[in-house]
């Protein structure tokens, strides 16, 4: 695939999602490309549509005991346990070299509680340089025993409202694959008030050590992510364009412009890159340039692409 | 640290399921301890990168660090991965991620260098004795056969005592055991291995007052600390980022022996 | 993986789930084996210790438009459509060949209202040589405007309790995967009157052909199998395993003894090879090869395996 | 039928993209029209086995089934499965499952017979085409280096006719123009290739009055009937076993072209 150098965006390729304008449909998903400074020596970070950070939390977060990470067929698990170095700390000490960048900077934000979720929400809008908030879901409610909020849809209405309320910057909400309907969960977070939804985060998976009889992870499960579960997440997208009104950004497996555009024709406004950073750290801008060289093959646009699936 | 397709120069089995691997690279500078992540393959499964330490740094002369026109690796075979590197040949080119990591800390000279390696651990501290002088290597091989990679520590200003599991070369038995012959107050150690003989040498050394560096081992996924999937439980607090784990890969692999909480490990 | 002969059963291989005897704990799953008889060019049917035949339906049916496969990351989609020779044809065609050998016939059975279900079941429970029937609840129901059984805890019951009222024969319910809370439906399905469980079914996805914008397959979505999804099936037998007090029988991405063995450890009392007969026939008899020599490496028994996980 | 694991004798690229392969194998009685499933990753990734025609049986000299010591494919790379089959290397062995279908009905002499290829279609007709006599082959190609595998034919006792889509060697356009003129009420027309060709050749023959058997490809995941999932759909429905698609891998790949219903294809 040609690399094009770094140049004026291509407007064809741009995309306006809950009043911001990405240059290309191309972010990073967080948790997976770190706080984004980590990359500059592989990737150019101009290319980039958008940076969505590794998820932070109120206090700083130590993360899961050891091992967290296992490789699976075409896939990983992994059970970080959100470790991060907390909000405050992000806006201090990472967010001023990331925002020299031309591309946005998302915050992908989590929460045990409630009110958890609307403080970090509301530091985060004091802030200067970040475009929007993702709402990672996909978390335990310690308040409610522990059921996560991105399973039940009436939770995951509270927690979006309640963020919505606490902050001036347009939310996106990421919702949990691991649901009998996507279409309920898309239902709810969009009544709720989310500005747009990024789907999907990981399927819950675990890996068992067969000779010491023992899970691999410390936490037993973890979160499938990679190519494995591509095909499971380009039918939630397309399930998801069947009700939703906000865009889309699709995920889950895009390892090249082919899988991203799957998304795109699907239903996504945009794709996040995950699991591929870490195949290579130069993946999300080689998507952005393929997916470039798509619609120029085509004669077309990303706007026309959006949803363009023919069926039948 | 960059990421780069590189021509293999040579893959030939050295000891059985042990491999050396050349590669034609033009390197920035590497230290002792640094890795490399390796794409085995182009397709999705494994999909993860595979770290190898470096072993040598073919072209150069260097101390401390080295920048050279090429880089040598030693891997053992032990699955899918290191099977699939196995098969590549002479011409073929492979995908490349490095320096990554942090190396030994340089030794100052004052102290009596007492290296100690378990089967691969060998591979950052042949890198480390090409830049020192005077240091001994104690070396703890299943057999003969790995034990004869022993021999190319002759270029090196450094003495080699070897144990094997099987008595067949050197004292039979742990390469720990010659540790606590070897360690004198005036000694710092250099550990390479299996975690428990890692923290055999870390306990030895605390024992005797002795700095031990450790290299760890762990999955990586990404290599240069974004995943936190490598993290291991250290005793001292990182108050700057209030953290307790450290990543292996981007902190690591080397560390003081005495900030690792091994009962975690 | 050395290859034993044909011979005795290893005592320490058996396992009696729901009243029926296995020489070991390897069935072959639904789908993916035919009628078991196109399979002995390849592999030596009385090494298996089940087999269970293609999903059988009352009426013959036509299945889906192909494109009905498409490979995916270390998986396939498929949408069969449950095409298959009907009940009748089955029990006078086909049994009276397979019966013969020295393995377990559990005839899959699906349909899409309570009284198909119920009547297959019956006409199966006449016949003689079938040893349980396997419940396909993974099927729209048609009465109640399509939504899918296996995804309903008080449809997927109905269902359970009808076949069973139907038949003398032992019941085994195959839970599909694509839910929020597996164990809702193992407690749904037990109380309803299963002997035994198996889990997991296909998980839903689809590919796009983004060259034509057309989904690959013909009905758009298909249900992914193979590797990929091996992960998530080993983590829905652990949960299921938590609350369930009948057998469970354990498949998803099983591709050798190993494989089989993280599902065994992990709470199942027997396996299904599905995907793997496809790349290569003889894989069910390797694994049920592969799981005596564990178990004679090991100096244990199938007995002491099954849930055996220590977590800690 | 059955499953082995085989040597490679040979693969060597004949024309840009195309490949032949040779396979050490003591064969059982292979018909032509007869194809092979190869695994061509020990991995997971593909994960399914690829089908392949027959072009030819080594070592065999016989006449509507033979029987030999080895086979030959010949197969364009056009995807990642294909890639890794065009780096393996003689010497290294490869899974086959096979021979797998039903071959072309053999010809009983009464009529002349008119063989048409699109592309990679010359590959089971190849076969067909040693054991028949007075045949004419209609082989449409890419281009000339594509065409030169025309060259094959010499030794059997066919005509070849070439129209390539450049015009670089015989007709110009579509090797269908060349049926046209070829067919007599007396023929008997087998076709494999794109399904627009065999569509083509379907109608022409049909509107003659001539009998025409289509070779056709799916994808495929078990080669043996199994699966269903290489259905096509058929105009007649089968009565015994109450049905309208049929397996073409198990009933086919070879069908009375009357028997296909083209508009679902
Ligand atoms: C910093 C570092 C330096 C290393 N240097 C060397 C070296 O110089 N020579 C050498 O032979 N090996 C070295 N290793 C170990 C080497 O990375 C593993 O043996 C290799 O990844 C195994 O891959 P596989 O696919 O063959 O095995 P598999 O068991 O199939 O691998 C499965 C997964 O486990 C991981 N894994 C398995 N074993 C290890 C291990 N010991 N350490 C880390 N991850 C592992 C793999 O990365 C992979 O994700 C090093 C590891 C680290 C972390
Ligand atoms: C009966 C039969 C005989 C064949 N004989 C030959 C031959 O002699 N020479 C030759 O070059 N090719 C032949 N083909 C086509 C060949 O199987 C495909 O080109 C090959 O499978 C593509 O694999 P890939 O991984 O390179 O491509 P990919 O596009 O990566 O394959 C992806 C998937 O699509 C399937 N697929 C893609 N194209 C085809 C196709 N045309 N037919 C069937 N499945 C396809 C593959 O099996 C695989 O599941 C034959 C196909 C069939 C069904
Ligand atoms: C190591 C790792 C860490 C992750 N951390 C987060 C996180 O902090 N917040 C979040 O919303 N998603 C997180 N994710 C999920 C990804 O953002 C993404 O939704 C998922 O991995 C699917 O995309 P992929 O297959 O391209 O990786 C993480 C994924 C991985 C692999
Ligand atoms: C081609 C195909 C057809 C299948 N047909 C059926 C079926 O008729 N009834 C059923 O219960 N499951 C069916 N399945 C699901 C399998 O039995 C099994 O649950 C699933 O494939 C997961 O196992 P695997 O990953 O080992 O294939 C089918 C699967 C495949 C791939
Ligand atoms: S391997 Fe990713 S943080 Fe170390
Ligand atoms: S490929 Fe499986 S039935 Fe034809």
């Amino acid at each position: 695939m040609g690399r094009t150098v770094n140049k004026k965006a291509n407007p064809k390729l741009g995309v306006e999602i809950a009043g911001i304008k990405f240059r290309n449909p191309v972010m990073t998903a967080s948790g997976t490309f770190g706080y984004g400074l980590e990359f500059t020596p592989y990737t150019d970070l101009n290319k980039l549509g958008g940076i969505v950070v590794k998820g932070l939390s109120l206090n700083p977060r130590q993360g899961n005991p050891s091992p967290r990470i296992v490789e699976t067929p075409c896939g990983m698990l992994n059970a970080i346990g959100l470790q991060n170095v907390g909000v405050d700390y992000f806006i201090k000490e990472k967010l001023p070299a990331l925002r020299k960048y031309k591309t946005q900077i998302i915050a992908n934000i989590f929460g045990e509680t409630i009110e958890d979720y609307m403080e970090v929400a509301k530091r985060l809008s004091d802030s200067e340089g970040v475009s929007a908030i993702e709402i990672n879901i996909s978390c335990p409610n310690v308040k409610k025993g522990g059921i996560v909020f991105g399973t039940d849809p009436s939770e995951a209405a509270k927690v979006v409202s309640a963020v919505k309320g606490s902050s001036r910057l347009p939310i996106i909400t990421k919702l949990s694959p691991n649901v009998t309907d996507i279409k309920v969960m898309v239902k709810a977070v969009e009544e709720a008030g989310a500005d747009a939804i990024s789907l999907i985060n990981t399927l819950t998976g675990m890996v068992i050590d067969v000779e010491k009889r023992k899970p691999v992870l410390a936490t037993i499960t973890g979160g499938l992510s990679g190519p494995a579960i591509r095909p499971v997440a380009v039918r939630m997208v397309w399930q998801a364009k069947q009700v939703a009104k906000v865009p889309l950004i699709g995920m889950g497996g895009i390892m090249n412009a082919r899988d991203a555009l799957e998304f795109i024709i699907a239903g996504a406004s945009a794709v996040q890159v995950g699991t591929a950073n870490f195949v290579d750290p130069d993946s999300a801008a080689k998507v952005a340039d393929g997916i470039e060289e798509y619609i120029t093959r085509h004669k077309t646009s990303l706007k026309d692409l959006i949803g363009s699936m023919k069926v039948g | 640290m960059e990421s780069a397709a590189v021509k293999i120069l040579y893959n030939k089995e050295v000891a059985p399921k042990y491999f050396k691997l050349g590669l034609s690279w033009k390197t920035p500078p590497i230290a002792p301890g640094h890795f490399v992540m390796l794409r085995v393959s182009d397709g999705l499964d494994p999909l993860l990168r595979r770290p190898f330490g470096i072993y040598n740094v073919l072209g150069s002369k260097g101390k401390g660090t080295f920048k050279g026109n090429g880089i040598e690796l030693v891997y053992q075979v032990v699955g899918k991965g290191t099977q699939i590197l196995a098969n590549k040949a002479a011409g073929e080119t492979i995908n490349l991620l490095g320096p990554l990591g942090n190396g030994f800390p340089h030794p100052d000279g004052s102290k009596k260098i007492i290296m100690i390696a378990g089967g691969m651990g060998i591979v950052p501290l042949h890198m480390l004795a090409k830049s020192t002088e005077g240091a001994v290597l104690l070396y703890g091989a299943r057999d003969k056969k790995v034990a004869s990679m022993a021999k190319d520590f002759k270029d090196t200003k450094c003495k080699v005592k070897i144990a094997t599991e099987d008595g067949s070369v050197g004292k039979k038995g742990l390469v720990t055991e010659l540790l606590k012959t070897e360690l004198k107050s005036d000694s710092v150690v250099y550990a390479c291995g299996p975690v428990g003989m890692l923290k055999q040498a870390s306990i030895i050394s605390q024992a005797a007052g002795v700095k031990c560096y450790v290299s760890l081992e762990r999955s990586m996924a990404c290599g240069i600390g974004v995943c936190l999937g490598c993290a291991v439980k250290a005793k001292t607090h990182n108050e700057k980022e209030n953290k307790n784990y450290r990543m292996v890969c981007s902190e690591g692999p080397v560390f003081d022996s005495e900030e690792i909480d091994w009962d975690a490990l």
